[in-house]
């Protein structure tokens, strides 16, 4: 008895101990999307690693929660010189990784060129090879590392030569590909570098737990030189891509911020609540005709069937998101208007489609709509194919494929239509462009205009300014206007539940960037 | 026996050389790679990364290499994972499967063989018209509207389970019930719907005519005289049930976040994944092997009429 | 009553069973008011073609009647003083395989394929008799060693399938005697096996059940064997007993023309064999919906008008009894 | 051949046992099973319904009319629907401002809204039609759809299916199971080995690689369907067949000189009738929803044609706000199956030989 009475009280304090050392913890669940593919910088390709590797790694720039754009991170400063293709960044001294290791100039280097080693096979590597004289040379294997024009003049001091003058260079460098990567443990650990017994971190988050597709936990960092600026203790990220259960999550209060990927169904219900965030994102859905085909070679039909797509109606009564309708492919960005492009007209397309010898619709050859299998590509397409078969007198099937089968049909133009979207890679009316040059991969439709490609190029070697847009700006009214290469219907939204009266530093941004070092609970 | 078995775990290698040849063989040949993305990726970043998995060489090397790697025990890297090898992967998901996936079995068996019991004693009675509907319900109502359903009801509107999760999550072992319940349903109604038409054949039988007349009471012949007879499809059925339940169970571990395997084989399936599918292939291949080989072991002791030799 | 009773060691008596069949068709009259007697160490035959109610009547003295579409519509089977059809469920498993044993017609699908015949001997044995398991088991062996199986205590745990047929009869028997049954039926026991072994089926029964007095229902289509093995006889034809006698009356002067031309189409190996064989005309009658005739008449040499109208009554003729108008006046 | 003075005979004297063929006795057992009638009827409804769908007055299953999309069934017409709602959500919007009755300029508004609405058209197949009137009795769908015009069409699609899929693979499980439990052996070794490795192999590269070679299709779904299904019948039969190969009857039959062919297709096989036919029905919804995941990956029935599978599959997101989406597919699906379930017992019990000569 006096045994079980000791062992009870020796428990009885052990507990009312453990009771007290404990601090409130500020844990913050996010339901994101599907399972992360890789938290290697170097690797990453995706929204959903990309979400959390903003919190374990910073870069020399980060991005701005409210707009973006970058702003300081390793890098304290930077200096542009030689027109607009030299930068120099001073990093902070206090930078370090989680094992106290300090970072240098040469570990920026180390890392750069680590993600540049054709080895890495790093799939955004074009992206480095954009701006880095010389990445791309040494990623394809044509020139050694010493080929890159990034060094470190000193232990602080870090500079690189670009391509050329380019303008958003800025909006580019928080990319997780800009990031800096712990090459000391990478050599130590190999491709485990990133299990959570193994991962070293310099963001303001250090990973703890990883349990494939169950849960991706990070821990505020205790070496971030910003450390005490961030708020939250616990990050967990959770990994599901069926948004039903994500939502019924959110709903049943066991996440705080659900990522994108609404259920289309529930949509109308979700606008109402005060927690539903939605902005336009930097994301186009276009249908792409194939120009290397009768009919769609003519561009009568592409601008009749075009014309005949009632894009208003279908953002507001079958997306519902709080899509906007657009006839343009580059949604607006600071300082580039899109030109206008050919709008819902019906009489007109009519007129268009009895020139090109099909009035009425009468003997247009059959034809399909191919999308990835998706209830929203579904439900658009249905509509579309309502539209042209009430309106125009044509009727033209629809298919779909799993988004393997749609790529690879898509590169052997094996299509009429196909449903393709674009997100931005950084706040440029360049990334959405390049897309249609003649030789570009995007290119499914295989749409060509000498002119078109001719402006692209111009422009990649002007600085920024009007005078470059309006040159982008040019081009894109060749596309989208004048040749109808394709048919841009709605600008993407981000649409995000999120209660914004219960946690801070959460903004609403073009780019759908959170980071979360700046989030807390209100 | 111990002949029969050892003789039937060699037959499984041939079987299995050939599950891994054709599968390899076919998956290359489906449309599109692992890496055609969203973005079209310049072809020089394309071939490091083809480089990187060996998909660069031609396919009888890279099948060789592949071979070797196998009996090494080496199942190859996951080219959408690529943090992790597929082993990785196979050692942490599969036993979460197998785990969810014994249990629901245990429970279908268990309570299918049970109501089936109970409807062909009293057949005709409306116990066994209600326990038939609700087998056919159980059929009939795919998994992926009685998943959402009884989260639906039993988390959203009733607070009473979390949503979904696994047992190492913060809500513990309740978060198991409904995909446990969700998984069993289908295969509880199967089989009771099979046991229950196997023992009213039975019950019609002669030797059940001769257990009466020694004086046997209803139960003691149910238990003693028709279940293990009954049992024979049911055991069966047990075999593509066992291999089914785990590899099956995707769209459960979808629905309620099961960490599982089987959400790696349609994403690598999707994701032109090549070794982390054929990994997952050669999982299933050898639980389905095994759960056959089983189900005929266990065949051989419930029917004496049948010898192995 | 004609047949001579001696009260006190009657332990069966059956009075106007009707056992009814409630079918797609209509009601079929298995077994339509049948009347006897069985006492003490008695061997008793019920002959007749197939279908003609022989089973029914049977399984209808054990109430194995499957319900529906079978049920006893009326009558009494005294047992030992208690009247069976008033028994519940309960009280019936206690009769059932102790006081009243049966074994069937075909010895291959009678005995469970999936249990050992140790089990199903045993649990047949201590369910009745209050012993433990070994001594069942003992016990078990002691039969099968009775009715001739050799090295039963190995035999015994065997399958079923590992049997033959013949002797799995024997195995039937074994198990049907083991409780001392105060009754026998024998559904047909010997109609399935090869006519040796026939023969030496029913010498084990005869000679298990003369030993221990235990009275014996043989049911059979074949005269032949109830001539060696019955005290008595009750000749059935659809659903009804037309003719009871004692054996050597009935071989020696059957009333009935249905008996006659039974004995008739035997093969008698003590006459030449010059003509064809005998053989009634005619096929016996759908029991289905029978009108209130003489089911025999459309095959009767000898039927008369009033065969046709209503069935005869029982006729009793000394010590024995018929069914038929040809002896009305003799009574 | 009968007549009918044979089939009422003045009394039973003289007609002999009945001789009838399997097949009639078959049906005449099954008319007597009433769930089986029930059962039988309710398909035969079905499959009337489906077929005669382009003759029945009923809208069409593909035109949208996206002001009408989401209405719950009713059998008032749409625009009343619609006119209501608007009265509501009026009256909610006057009682949070305190107030028990509509203003007049509100009514007003309700007033023009109505006129709106009964003058609307749209237009269908080059006419303009008016929208007011449309009675939807199952309610529509996201684009405004006939839910009971898709029902019926998409039963079109399912029923062939779920019947024509389950068939084939049952006759071609029960074929394969059958020899390979009844030859044993090498024969049954190289055959269940077989299964296994078509079991194994992963099955949704096959579809995809399907559709690569030989496009979309409804033969080639058919196929897809086919091609895997068949397994598990056939372990189950041949588990059967092991099991009664050894019995009494077999060996008798073996004895009186039957072929192989013949012991198995005449006497191993009926004896599995049971077995097989519960399969059979088990099978149907496993088909019908086999479907939608093969539509999924592109094989499926395309849009905008409608199965129940795929309907059923389009509303689960939806559920709790839409509920007559899912639910109205999904009892049309558990009804047909009833009936199925009900149907293939009768036909089990009515063909089952053992049962046919116990009284």
């Amino acid at each position: 008895m006096k045994k079980i009475f000791l062992i009870m009280s020796v428990l009885l304090i052990f507990l009312m101990g453990c009771g007290q050392g404990k601090k409130e913890t500020t844990v913050f669940t996010v339901l994101n999307g599907a399972e992360p593919p890789t938290l290697d910088p170097a690797l990453s390709e995706d929204n959903v690693s990309h979400n959390i590797l903003l919190g374990l790694f910073e870069g020399l720039l980060v991005y701005n929660p409210q707009t973006n754009n970058g702003a300081p991170g390793v890098a304290e400063s930077w200096t542009v010189s030689n027109e607009g293709k030299t930068y120099t960044f001073t990093l902070r001294t206090n930078a370090k990784w989680s094992d106290g290791t300090p970072i240098t100039a040469k570990t920026v280097v180390d890392s750069w060129l680590r993600t540049l080693n054709p080895e890495t096979a790093s799939p955004y590597a074009w992206m480095m090879g954009m701006v880095v004289q010389g990445a791309n040379e040494y990623n394809s294997g044509e020139a050694g590392a010493d080929a890159v024009q990034i060094k470190a003049i000193d232990d602080h001091t870090f500079q690189m030569d670009m391509v050329g003058p380019i303008p958003y260079v800025e909006s580019m460098l928080p990319h997780t590909i800009f990031g800096i990567v712990p090459v000391h443990t990478i050599e130590k650990f190999g491709d485990k570098w990133t299990l959570p017994e193994n991962m070293v971190c310099n963001g303001p988050f250090v990973l703890k737990e990883w349990e494939p597709q169950d849960h991706v936990t990070v821990v505020k960092s205790k070496t971030y030189w910003d450390a005490e600026n961030v708020k939250l203790d616990e990050i967990v990220y959770i990994p599901s891509d069926d948004n039903n259960t994500r939502l019924n999550m959110y709903k049943n209060g066991e996440a705080d911020w659900m990522f994108q990927g609404m259920p289309l169904d529930q949509i109308d219900v979700l606008k109402q609540r005060p927690d539903y965030q939605v902005i336009p994102q930097l994301a186009t859905y276009f249908y792409e005709f194939n120009h290397t085909k009768p009919p769609f070679n003519d561009v009568r039909i592409r601008q009749a069937l075009s014309m005949a797509i009632d894009r208003q109606t279908l953002v507001d009564k079958v997306t519902r998101g709080g899509q906007i309708a657009t006839n343009e492919v580059t949604p607006p960005m600071p300082g580039y208007v899109p030109p206008e492009g050919n709008g819902y007209n019906l009489e007109k397309a009519k007129e268009l489609l009895a020139q090109a010898g099909y009035p009425d619709g009468k003997g247009f050859p059959d034809s399909t709509i191919l999308y990835n299998t998706s209830e929203a590509h579904k439900i658009i397409a249905e509509f579309i194919q309502q539209q042209w078969e009430q309106k125009l007198g044509i009727s033209i099937s629809i298919e779909n494929a799993e988004w393997k089968t749609v790529l690879a049909r898509g590169k052997e133009q094996d299509f009429n239509i196909l449903r393709m979207g674009w997100i931005g890679d950084y706040q440029d009316p360049n990334t959405f462009l390049e897309l249609f040059q003649t030789d570009a991969g995007q290119n499914y439709g295989k749409y060509s205009n000498p002119e078109f490609d001719a402006l692209i190029r111009q422009a990649a070697t002007m600085p920024g300014g009007t005078e470059r847009f309006n040159v982008l700006k040019k081009a894109e009214q060749i596309l989208i206007a004048q040749d109808q290469g394709i048919a841009p219907v709605y600008y993407y939204v981000n649409q995000d539940l999120i209660d914004l009266t219960k946690w801070g530093g959460w903004y609403t941004t073009i780019m759908g960037w959170h980071p979360p070092k700046y989030i807390y609970k209100k | 026996m111990t002949k029969y078995i050892i003789r039937r775990l060699i037959g499984l290698i041939p079987t299995m050389f050939i599950i891994i040849t054709i599968s390899f063989f076919i998956i290359r040949i489906a449309p599109g790679g692992p890496f055609d993305k969203d973005k079209r990726y310049p072809p020089e970043i394309i071939k490091n990364m083809e480089k990187k998995y060996h998909y660069d060489e031609p396919i009888l090397i890279q099948y060789a290499r592949y071979m070797l790697d196998i009996l090494k025990g080496d199942l190859g890297l996951s080219s959408a994972y690529p943090d992790h090898d597929v082993n990785y992967f196979v050692s942490r998901s599969l036993p979460k499967s197998v785990f969810i996936g014994i249990i629901a079995l245990c429970i279908a068996v268990i309570s299918g063989i049970g109501v089936s019991i109970i409807s062909a004693a009293k057949q005709n009675s409306w116990i066994d018209y209600t326990a038939m509907s609700v087998a056919v319900f159980g059929i009939t109502i795919p998994l992926f509207v009685v998943g959402p359903l009884l989260m639906y009801i039993c988390a959203i509107r009733l607070h009473w389970l979390p949503t979904s999760g696994w047992i190492d999550g913060k809500y513990g072992w309740v978060t198991l019930i409904m995909p446990v319940i969700t998984l069993s349903l289908p295969y509880f109604a199967y089989i009771a719907r099979l046991s229950r038409a196997s023992i009213l054949e039975i019950l019609r039988s002669d030797y059940i005519r001769t257990a009466r007349a020694k004086g046997l009471s209803e139960p003691v012949i149910l238990f003693k005289h028709v279940l293990k007879g009954s049992l024979l499809p049911v055991v069966s059925y047990l075999g593509p049930a066992m291999a089914g339940i785990v590899t099956g169970s995707v769209v459960v571990e979808k629905i309620f976040r099961i960490p599982g395997i089987g959400h790696f084989f349609v994403q690598a399936a999707f994701n032109r994944d090549y070794f982390l599918l054929m990994g997952t292939v050669i999982v299933y291949a050898v639980i389905l092997l095994m759960a056959n080989f089983i189900v005929d072991i266990l065949y051989g002791f419930l029917d004496p009429r049948i010898s192995y030799k | 009553m004609a047949l001579a009773e001696k009260k006190e060691d009657t332990i069966l008596a059956v009075r106007d069973l009707k056992t009814f069949f409630n079918t797609d068709d209509g009601i079929v009259k298995a077994v339509d008011g049948i009347s006897f007697t069985l006492h003490k160490g008695e061997t008793l035959g019920l002959v007749g073609e197939s279908g003609c109610g022989k089973s029914v009547s049977c399984l209808s003295l054990l109430k194995l009647i499957p319900s529906p579409p079978g049920k006893i519509v009326s009558g009494k089977i005294e047992f030992a003083g208690n009247d069976i059809l008033g028994l519940n469920e309960e009280e019936m498993r206690e009769i059932r395989g102790k006081k009243i044993s049966m074994i069937f017609q075909d010895p291959m699908t009678s005995l469970n394929p999936f249990l050992k015949i140790s089990t199903q001997m045993t649990e047949t044995i201590s369910l009745h008799q209050s012993l433990n398991k070994k001594e069942s088991l003992e016990k078990a062996v002691r039969m099968l060693f009775l009715v001739g199986i050799p090295k039963p205590e190995k035999r015994i745990h065997d399958y079923p399938h590992q049997f033959s047929g013949g002797m799995r009869q024997r195995v039937m028997i074994a198990m049907a005697l083991s409780c001392h049954p105060g009754i026998l039926i024998a559904d047909e026991p010997t109609t399935a096996l090869d006519v040796t072994i026939q023969a030496q089926i029913l010498d084990i029964i005869k000679e298990l059940t003369s030993k221990t007095d235990t009275a014996v229902i043989l049911i059979t289509h074949d005269l032949g064997i109830v001539a060696g093995m019955c005290d008595h006889i009750c000749v059935m034809y659809a659903g009804k007993i037309i003719e009871k006698a004692s054996a050597p009356d009935l071989f020696r002067d059957p009333k009935h023309p249905y008996t006659r031309g039974l004995i008739k189409s035997v093969p008698r190996v003590d006459k030449p064999q010059k003509e064809r064989l005998y053989s009634i005309e005619g096929q016996p009658p759908n029991l289905i919906d029978l009108p209130d005739a003489c089911a025999f008449h459309p095959r009767c040499e000898q039927v008369m008008d009033i065969c046709r109208k209503k069935f005869p009554p029982e006729i009793s003729l000394h010590d024995r009894s018929v069914c038929c108008y040809l002896y009305e006046k003799e009574s | 051949m009968k007549n009918k003075n044979q089939h009422q005979p003045e009394h039973q004297f003289n007609q002999s046992i009945k001789r009838t063929s399997l097949f009639l006795d078959a049906v005449r057992r099954l008319r007597k099973n009433k769930m089986a009638v029930a059962g039988f009827i309710i398909v035969v409804i079905y499959a009337v319904i489906s077929l005669s769908a382009p003759l029945l007055p009923i809208h069409s299953y593909k035109f949208q009319i996206l002001d009408h999309r989401f209405l719950p069934p009713s059998i008032k017409s749409a625009g009343k629907i619609l006119l209501e709602r608007e009265r509501a959500r009026l009256l909610t919007q006057a009682k949070n401002a305190g107030r028990d009755t509509l203003l007049p300029d509100e009514l007003e508004k309700l007033e023009t809204y109505e006129q709106k609405l009964r003058s609307d058209t749209t237009i269908k197949d080059g006419k303009p039609i008016r929208t007011f009137g449309r009675i939807y009795l199952l309610g529509t769908d996201s684009l405004g759809r006939d839910l009971l015009a898709r029902i019926i069409y998409g039963g079109q699609v399912s029923i062939a299916i779920g019947l024509i899929g389950s068939i084939t693979s049952i006759l071609i499980g029960t074929c394969i199971g059958a020899i390979a439990g009844y030859m044993g052996g090498k024969t049954d070794y190289l055959i269940t080995r077989f299964i296994d490795i078509m079991y194994s192999l992963p099955y949704m590269m096959l579809v995809i690689i399907l559709m690569a070679l030989f496009g979309r299709g409804i033969l080639n779904l058919f196929f897809a369907l086919a091609f895997v299904s068949w397994l598990t019948v056939a372990r189950v039969v041949r588990g059967q067949i092991i099991s009664l190969k050894n019995s009494e009857f077999i060996e008798a039959a073996r004895s009186i000189g039957a072929g192989n062919l013949r012991i198995v297709f005449k006497h191993l096989v009926p004896n599995t009738l049971g077995i097989i036919v519960v399969f059979t029905t088990l099978t149907i919804p496993n088909f019908i929803m086999m479907e939608a995941f093969l539509s999924f990956l592109g094989l499926g029935v395309q849009a905008p044609f409608a199965t129940w599978g795929s309907l059923i599959q389009e509303s689960v997101d939806g559920m709790d706000l839409f509920p007559w989406r899912l639910f109205f597919p999904a009892i049309t699906m558990v009804l047909f199956l009833f009936a199925m379930n009900f149907f293939g017992d009768g036909l089990r019990d009515a063909l089952d030989p053992q049962l046919k000569n116990k009284l």
